[in-house]
């Protein structure tokens, strides 16, 4: 934002406006580009989403509406706008309609610090991982809010259900993340982007490229989808078992918003996973004076695609696993991993020569990586047992 | 008006005062937690505040707090499992009827 | 052999005891015969001290080893004339009484333990020189008593057991209290040491500088002659109460009446004797004044143990009670010779050997009615085994149905009645040969309860054995081998002294003649003392 | 800087008197989260922006969450109490005494010098050295907060699962 | 030392041979099984015999014989005991006269009673323990006439009361046996008390109880010193002494006032009253008097002969009177024992040792032949004992009738009987002692020669009554004798029975010429004690004495003899002349009854009252104590537990309850209380630290 404001004083016609005025302006663009531009990305998400699913399933996506399809978003958006938007009678009005705001709200907050360039971050906090995290409870709260105010049994249980899974994931989450900010020294978002420049091409210093760096990325990931119940982990809205989960008494516009508030915050994950670990904006050519930036902007949306990408890529063939899995997979695999992974990233820090470092790191992580699926994995899928059939 | 310390004291003064009005009127006992939890930040509240108008320059309030929150967290969480724990014996959370511990 | 051999008798029960302890409860064959076979050792070492004893050679087998420095008390055993008829006694009767128990079954640990502390008890009172550990040992003696009587007991056995504990206990308190005085004028509690004093007068000096002592302190008025009369009556008492003499002996008949069959054995065997030999040992030599002085009541108490004892019998329709008047009865012949012996007749020809007579009488008496009583008691329990009942008139004709058993008793009961040819009538002539000349009066007094004796014995005997046989009894079984071995040995010793009594008087001669003799040249001044 | 003071007071003093005064336990809830907020937004407008991340961390996202798990294991599933529920016996003495109490601080807000100290804008404070200081000269107390949470969480945790061992 | 009074002296040292080998025969005996019937008989006939040989080697020895015809042969063999003190205990045996007599009457009579016992015992099962006893009796009796020590005498003198207690009781399962035995013994062992003191007041006095022993020293030779002193009740020590032993003998002998036991000893088997209550240890009372006769002459002026004397004549004529009522054959016996005895000690009190003893041994014969012929009349009848129930004997058992003849001549005093001559001696000593006694003893005389009359017609003479249901219908006592049969005839006896019966009658016969004055000047007199003057003869109660006893005969006859009784019902025919008196008589003059009111009822009533002093006086003390200790106590435990403590306690726990319960309804329990409690508490503080 700082940048924005000096950027502004040095453009010549607008430079002498009155301070404030500036500021303000300093203070627009950003927000603005934020508001508009990640909801617009979400848009054709939702979009190349259901055509990759389509391609992965062998069918072919939305290519009714515009020519492959592009304007579906537009028409869903529209059709949610317009339809009727009910509010179940025993529910709590007040709770019920305020749900939908709360999700959307932290979402967006979450992009306010993600370095999409060199010196291009909306906020620049010293603590915004830190932030990052803080507001993604936030969404918690929403999903228990929309589930409760509806007075649904169902939406209740998918309410609690995915609230237990978002604070069981958070805490792996966190713990991948705390890797990279001890091998940084900062919580800001943007020494972390800065800390992943140089090396060949901007590239090799990727943390991705160190054992702890990639595991992190791992985790991380996996920690992302499970806080925005994405597929492996999207229990909460399995149709099969409890409905739409939380919003299933939403509809019209409060689902869309339903509908946005999660995706963002997909793609905010994404993004800081971008940051964290994929060297945010730098990428070959990034260090130039002025381009740089753009070009480094341009690596960012590359990168984010590209996870995005992925995590559709995730949804399209992994099935969906089942609530005790669920939990045991985060609290007996994920959270040691990360455990394990930090005290790697320690010792790689201590050992002298990069390269034996990386590998005894490699070692000691695959190693326990192997021990620990082995110990939690089941010792075989059970055939399902039902009830009656005993 | 300049932001002075006794703003912020009398305010945290109000909160911790509704917090214990709270506490002592309230049949609920996760009622009666929420309170305890409001006090506990009108008095974290106070700290900060002293950090910034009088010591700032020192890291003591800001670690005091920080130890403060912790404390806060985990006895709340304990308070709560503690609420939860004697519903399922009492089959009601009103304070008044948890008396067992009687003189 | 110079082990310490009395040590060794005393306590080899007490390691017996805590073999039987150390054994499993069920193992009844073995925990019997530990005990017997520990009770056997102390009754062999006797023997071989018997055999080393030289009757003329005074205080035998000494061991004096320095216990508490403090209190200048010293753990001083001995065996003289006088203990060691007793300490052989002792070392008969309970491993007999242990056989007697031989087919108990319930609560048998405890009971053999219980025994062999008992019989510690007993050697420790007739070895001990040293009134500090003889109390010991005369307490121990009490306590196992109290419980054989109180849970193997017949029918009102708490009543008896407490009344028997808390007799003996209330007269060893004054006793106790005796001593305390002696210990505070003379510092020591040694039985020989005290003897001299007594003597020599120096316990009476002794006790003339505490008594001036106490009138400092306490500001009261105290006689030095007044003190030691009460604490001759206290110590008196105590051993009254355990012979027992006349007004005191009403503990023993309950106590008997309720004791199991061993229990009553021991009992009248030898726990009186202690009180007897308590006189011997302990108011005889250390209140020689005061026995002197106090005679005739004395004399009085005595034969009216004999007497009322025997016309109490007479008049028991319960079979051990009557036994246990026996036991008063006789028990008041041994006090008869014992106070014959210390009274003060100059005129008499012969005196000594007169008085002689009658202490070895009474000591010899002392041993016979250990037999005999322990025989009597015994078979009582053989017959209460057998018929549950003590009661003499519901006994009939039993001679038909238990020959040997009546042939056992019959001799037993002629042995107690004093027939001559059985060991009795040797310690009664002794005590009235030497009792007649030195108090006449009291020796004819006697004589009645020698009739009665013969009368309430014979009564018994009538009832339970002959007349019509009682049609309840008619398939009892006899004696069974165990018994009747039991009976064979008391007989053995009732014929064996009847006949030929030299071997028992050797023993207890020479120190009847040392105490007579210390009695005999009593300075004058005391003599003038005599009412 | 002052109104944003005073806004975020107001707001944070509505939070507090919904969050004790309302009937509804969820809408009580809220009016916590709202109060909670509220302190956030207090310590951004003091400069303690680690604090507020902090708060809202904390407190928004696990005890505000916390309570609402709490109040469903509660079985008080709609969270409606009836006015008799929600007062408790001698409700009044309560309310006396926290006025007193508030009495009493104000008081002595007021008479306290120090207490007229205006704000000096600081400069915000790096959570580096926060980190150094923590690990540094008051690692005994950091530790011992490490061995409380560790506690909490296993009593906590306890004290929950008992029950389900129990019933089974 | 001549080679006679070696040979003395030797066989003195042998006499203890003589109690030896009945001793070992019982000792053996009594572990033998019941089945061992003949051979414990052989086993006591056999010791017997050998004693009986010895005895009589001994009395030979003692013979006034050869060169030495003048002075007493005696010897004796002491040896210490057991020492106590520094004197010694001694035992002794002596050989003289005396016991060489007694010794040998003992042994021979004994033996021939053993034989007798045989057959009488024959069907019981008990046989081998009967011999036992019998020959434990033997052997103490035996002792008793050898002991030269009056303390061995006195054991001996106690055992043969033990054994006569065990035979009385033989039939124990009999009440009436077993109150016997028990009487007999008590009543002697009253007796014995008196014995008893005499020896320890011998003991003290002369310092040993050995009769006779070489220093000169013996108890009896300084009979003489002792008669200087002064004893009790204006006697002299000696004359106490005698006294003393004198009562012990009454008790033994069944004299007047110690006599109720022998008639109830005849509950025992026949030959045990005819060896024990007829012949030796009845005797041994007077054997006893006859051997310390050294002390009760030692003071002439003592009164204690005349004493002696007057007892004697009492018994014997109190006795006599007895017999003559009585209906028992046994009975009759009995009584006529026990005034014979009367007739001894009489003759010793009036100084005639010699008449005494003489008779002693003569009476022994005779009586143990009528008691045995008893036994067979009682064997032959089937156990009936009862007189009135037999009669006609004379046909069935013509033998025991003979010989029961002869005995009762003797007893009778028929001149050329035993019995004539030594009752005549004892007459006519007392004659000379005191006129009056005489008087009384010839009456008495009269009165044995009566009943024995009666005897004989009542059980030889008539018909047999046997088999019926006598006047009142009790059953008579003894066996259950009917044995389904009831008109068994009567049968005469196997030989071992009658034999000894010819034996004894022989003796009866002859015996008498050797106590005779008429023959030799009374050898017996001579061989017993040469020293004592021989009484002058007085003819005249030779001849009353004949007169009474014929009278006798003739008044036995003309009531009996003339008329005998047909039926057992009928009343005896004295019973119709005498009336009152008879039953009187038969009543035993009611004396059992008299010492049963009297001692007997005393001693019980005095052992109850002990009892009681014991139960209520003593306990009673002692439960008082106990209460008083208990009453104390309790009321410490009132005033000062209750009232003090417990009340000031009380009242300050209470102050403390109540200061607890206000504070505990502050203590509700109720969270939000104490949160109140703490603020309130707050303010409070703060406002204190502002307005101090």
């Amino acid at each position: 934002m700082e940048a924005v404001y000096h950027f502004l004083r040095s453009l010549r016609w607008v430079g002498d406006w009155p301070q404030p005025v500036l500021w303000a302006l300093a203070f627009a663009v950003p927000i603005v580009f934020v508001v508009v531009v990640f909801p617009l990305i979400f848009a054709y998400t939702t979009l190349v989403e259901r055509k990759a699913l389509g391609r992965i399933q062998n069918r072919l996506g939305p290519n009714r509406v515009g020519r492959w399809g592009i304007l579906q978003p537009i028409a869903d958006g529209l059709k949610l706008l317009i339809k009727e938007d009910i509010v179940p009678a025993k529910a709590d009005r007040v709770v019920h309609t305020l749900a939908p705001v709360i999700a959307v709200i932290p979402s967006l907050m979450l992009f306010t610090v993600i370095p999409v360039g060199s010196g291009l971050i909306p906020v620049n906090l010293n603590i915004g991982l830190l932030f990052v995290f803080a507001i993604s409870t936030g969404s918690v709260l929403a999903l228990f809010m929309g589930g409760w105010a509806s007075r649904n049994k169902f939406s209740l249980l998918g309410a609690m259900r995915s609230v237990a899974q978002v604070v069981s994931y958070e805490v792996p989450m966190v713990l991948a993340a705390v890797v990279v900010v001890m091998a940084v020294g900062s919580l800001s978002t943007v020494d972390i982007a800065a800390a992943q420049a140089g090396g060949w091409a901007n590239v090799t210093n990727w943390f991705v490229f160190r054992p702890w760096g990639f595991v992190g990325l791992v985790l991380f990931l996996m920690g992302a989808m499970a806080e925005s119940a994405r597929t492996p982990f999207d229990l909460p809205e399995a149709e099969s078992e409890i409905i739409a989960g939380y919003h299933t008494e939403y509809s019209g516009f409060k689902f869309a918003l339903f509908q946005l508030g999660e995706y963002l915050a997909a793609i905010a994950m994404a993004g800081v996973t971008v940051t964290l670990f994929l060297g945010g904006y730098n990428g070959p050519g990034c260090e130039l004076p002025v381009v740089g930036k753009l070009i480094g902007m341009g690596w960012f949306f590359v990168k984010l695609f590209a996870m995005i990408a992925v995590i559709i890529w995730i949804r399209g063939t992994w099935p969906r696993i089942r609530v005790d899995q669920l939990m045991a997979f985060a609290w007996k695999l994920m959270l040691p991993m990360a455990i394990i992974n930090l005290i790697v990233a320690a010792l790689y820090h201590y050992i002298e020569p990069k390269l034996l470092a990386w590998v005894v790191s490699a070692g000691l992580l695959v190693l326990s990586w192997a021990t620990l699926s082995s110990l939690s994995a089941p010792p075989h899928l059970q055939k399902r047992t039902y009830r009656y059939w005993a | 008006m300049t932001l002075t310390l006794g703003h912020y004291l009398g305010m945290s003064a109000i909160l911790f005062a509704i917090g214990l009005a709270g506490a002592l009127t309230r049949r609920n006992a996760i009622n009666v937690l929420m309170s305890i939890e409001i006090m506990f930040n009108a008095g974290i509240l106070n700290l900060i505040a002293a950090w910034h108008f009088r010591y700032f320059e020192s890291l003591t309030p800001q670690l005091f707090a920080v130890f403060a929150v912790t404390i806060a967290a985990a006895e709340s969480a304990l308070g709560l499992a503690l609420v939860i724990a004697v519903y399922r014996h009492y089959r009601s959370v009103n304070v008044e009827e948890m008396t067992a511990l009687r003189g | 052999m110079n082990a310490p051999i009395l040590s060794l008798i005393t306590f080899a029960p007490f390691v017996g005891a805590l073999v039987v302890l150390a054994l499993p409860k069920e193992a009844d064959r073995a925990i019997k015969w530990v005990a017997l076979v520990s009770s056997l050792i102390s009754s062999v070492l006797a023997v071989i001290a018997l055999a080393q004893f030289d009757p003329a050679g005074g205080l035998q087998f000494v061991e004096r080893v320095r216990w508490i420095p403090a209190l200048n008390v010293d753990y001083h055993l001995g065996v003289d004339g006088l203990s060691m008829g007793m300490v052989l006694l002792t070392a008969l009767i309970t491993p007999l009484a242990l056989l007697a128990h031989w087919k108990l079954i319930e609560g048998v640990k405890l009971f053999f333990v219980l025994f062999l502390f008992l019989q510690v008890g007993m050697f420790g009172v007739f070895t001990a020189l040293n009134f500090f550990h003889w109390f010991i040992f005369w307490e121990i003696g009490l306590i196992p008593m109290f419980f054989l009587i109180r849970i193997w007991g017949a029918e009102e056995r708490h009543y008896a057991s407490l009344k028997f504990f808390l007799y003996t206990l209330a007269g060893s308190l004054g006793m106790l209290l005796a001593f305390a005085f002696i210990y505070l004028a003379t510092e020591n509690f040694d039985f020989v040491a005290l003897q001299q004093q007594a003597a020599s007068g120096e316990l009476r000096r002794a006790l003339g500088v505490l008594v001036t002592d106490i009138e400092r302190v306490t500001g009261s008025e105290w006689d030095v002659g007044t003190l030691l009369n009460v604490m001759f009556w206290a110590t008196f008492l105590g051993f009254a109460i355990k012979v027992p003499i006349w007004p005191f002996h009403t503990w023993l008949p309950d106590a008997h009446t309720q004791a199991p069959t061993g229990g009553s054995m021991v009992l009248a065997a030898i726990l009186l004797k202690m009180g007897v030999y308590g006189f011997l040992r302990i108011v005889l030599p250390i209140f020689p004044d005061q026995v002197v002085a106090n005679l005739t009541p004395l004399l009085l108490l005595a034969v009216a143990s004999v007497v009322l004892g025997a016309f109490a019998a007479l008049a028991q329709n319960d079979f051990k009670r009557l036994v246990a008047y026996s036991s008063v009865n006789h028990m008041g012949y041994a006090m008869l010779g014992i106070f014959a012996a210390v009274a003060f007749a100059p005129d008499v020809k012969d005196v000594v050997n007169e008085k002689a007579a009658a202490l070895n009488g009474a000591i010899l008496q002392m041993f016979n009615h250990g037999i005999s009583s322990a025989a009597l008691f015994f078979l009582v329990g053989v017959v209460y085994e057998r018929t549950h009942t003590r009661q003499l008139d519901e006994y009939g004709g039993l001679r038909k149905v238990l020959p040997i058993y009546a042939g056992v008793l019959g001799i037993s009961m002629f042995s107690s009645l004093g027939l001559p040819g059985l060991n009795g009538f040797v310690g009664e002539f002794l005590v009235f040969k030497g009792a007649f000349p030195v108090v006449p009066w009291a020796a004819m007094l006697s004589l009645i309860g020698l009739v009665v004796t013969a009368v309430f014995l014979l009564q018994m005997m009538q009832k339970v054995c002959f007349g019509p046989l009682n049609p309840r009894w008619a398939e009892l079984p006899d004696m069974t081998g165990r018994e009747l071995f039991i009976g064979a040995v008391l007989m053995l010793f009732m014929f064996g002294i009847g006949i030929y009594p030299q071997p028992m008087l050797a023993l207890s001669n020479d120190a009847a003649l040392w105490l007579i003799g210390m009695f005999e040249q009593r300075p004058d001044a005391v003599l003038t003392m005599v009412p | 800087m002052t109104t944003a003071f005073w806004i975020i007071t107001i707001v944070t003093l509505l939070g507090a008197l919904l969050a004790v005064t309302l009937r509804n336990l969820v809408h009580c809830v809220l009016s916590l989260i709202l109060f909670f907020l509220g302190i956030a937004g207090h310590y951004f407008l003091l400069r303690a922006d680690f604090f507020g991340t902090v708060q809202i961390l904390i407190y928004i996202g696990a005890v505000a969450v916390l309570i609402l798990f709490a109040i469903m294991l509660t079985r008080n599933v709609t969270g409606e109490e009836g006015p008799r529920e929600i007062l408790g016996m001698k409700w009044w003495s309560g309310a006396v005494i926290a006025a007193l109490v508030a009495g009493v601080l104000l008081h002595a807000v007021r008479r306290d010098a120090t207490a007229a100290v205006a704000s000096s804008a600081p400069k915000p404070l790096s959570v580096a050295d926060l980190g150094r200081a923590l690990v540094g000269d008051w690692v005994v107390p950091f530790e011992g907060m490490a061995v409380l949470l560790t506690a909490a969480l296993i009593g906590a945790v306890v004290i929950a699962l008992e029950e389900v061992q129990r019933r089974r | 030392m001549s080679d006679h009074a070696q040979h003395l002296q030797q066989l003195a040292a042998q006499q203890w041979l003589i109690p030896f080998f009945p001793l070992v025969a019982a000792a053996i005996q009594s572990l033998l099984p019941r089945s061992a019937r003949r051979l414990s008989a052989t086993l006591t006939i056999l010791a017997m015999g050998m004693s009986c040989l010895l005895a009589a080697r001994a009395f030979w020895a003692t013979l006034p014989v050869g060169e030495q015809h003048d002075e007493v042969a005696r010897a004796f063999f002491n040896f210490t005991w057991f020492r106590f003190g520094t004197t010694a205990l001694e035992f002794g045996f002596i050989l003289d006269p005396l016991t060489a007599g007694m010794a040998l009457m003992v042994a021979f009579v004994g033996f021939w009673i053993f034989v007798n016992a045989t057959g009488y015992m024959a069907e019981d099962e008990n046989f081998t323990r009967f011999f036992c006893f019998l020959s434990l009796f033997a052997a103490s009796m035996l002792g008793l006439v050898v002991a030269n020590n009056l303390l061995l005498l006195f054991m001996c003198w106690e055992l043969v009361g033990l054994c006569s207690y065990l035979l009385i009781g033989f039939w124990y399962f009999k009440p009436s046996a077993a109150a016997a035995m028990k009487k007999a013994f008590i009543t002697t062992r009253v007796g014995d008390i008196g014995f008893f003191i005499g020896i320890l007041m011998l003991y003290q006095h002369t310092g040993t109880l050995t009769l006779y022993n070489a220093e000169g020293t013996g108890a009896l030779q300084q009979a003489g010193s002792l008669g200087q002193l002064a004893g009790w009740w204006g006697l002299s020590l000696a004359g106490t002494i005698a006294l003393m032993l004198f009562i012990g003998a009454m008790g033994k002998s069944a004299q007047f006032p110690l006599h109720v036991w022998l008639p109830d000893a005849m509950e025992g088997p026949t030959p045990v009253s005819a060896l024990i209550h007829a012949a030796t240890m009845v005797a041994a009372g007077v054997f006893m008097v006859g051997r310390m006769f050294a002390l009760f002459t030692a003071n002439a002026g003592d009164w204690v002969m005349d004493f002696v004397m007057w007892i004697g004549c009492i018994t014997a004529l109190f006795s006599a009177t007895i017999a003559v009522a009585q209906f028992d054959i046994k009975r009759v016996l009995a009584y006529s024992t026990c005034s014979q005895l009367g007739f001894m000690m009489m003759a010793l009190g009036a100084g005639g040792l010699v008449a005494g003893q003489f008779h002693l041994l003569t009476h022994a014969f005779f009586k143990a032949l009528l008691f045995l012929g008893s036994g067979c009349v009682i064997i032959g009848t089937h156990h009936e004992q009862d007189m009135r129930r037999m009669g006609g004997l004379r046909k069935y058992m013509p033998i025991t009738f003979w010989c029961y003849l002869v005995g009762m001549l003797a007893l009778a005093g028929v001149p050329p009987f035993a019995g004539f001559f030594s009752k005549d001696e004892i007459l006519v000593a007392t004659y000379h002692h005191n006129k009056l006694a005489w008087v009384l003893a010839t009456a008495a005389a009269f009165l044995t020669a009566f009943y024995m009359t009666r005897q004989m017609f009542m059980v030889f003479g008539g018909t047999w009554r046997g088999g019926q249901h006598d006047a009142h219908g009790n059953e008579t006592t003894g066996h259950d004798e009917h044995h389904g049969h009831a008109h068994h005839e009567p049968h005469e006896v196997s030989w071992n029975m009658w034999l000894p019966l010819v034996v004894l009658s022989v003796f009866a016969v002859f015996m008498g010429w050797l106590g005779t004055p008429w023959l030799a000047g009374n050898l017996f007199h001579h061989y017993l004690a040469p020293e004592m003057p021989a009484p002058e003869h007085a003819n005249i109660v030779v001849v009353l004495s004949v007169v009474v006893g014929a009278a006798g005969i003739l008044l036995g006859w003309l009531i009996y003899g003339r008329r005998p009784m047909q039926h057992a019902a009928e009343p005896d025919p004295l019973a119709g002349t005498l009336g009152g008196l008879f039953t009187v008589l038969n009543r035993k003059w009611y004396v059992d009854e008299l010492y049963e009111a009297t001692i007997v009822r005393a001693t019980q009533a005095l052992g109850t009252l002990f009892r009681a002093v014991d139960k209520l006086v003593v306990d009673g003390i002692l439960h008082a104590i106990a209460w008083i200790w208990w009453g104390v106590s309790q009321l410490f435990r009132w005033i000062g537990d209750e009232l003090i403590i417990n009340g000031g306690f009380d009242a300050g726990c209470e102050s403390v309850r109540g200061g607890g319960r206000l504070l505990a309804r502050l203590q509700n329990g109720r969270v939000q209380t104490y949160l109140r409690v703490m603020a309130l508490g707050a303010v409070v503080l703060v406002a204190i630290y502002f307005f101090r």
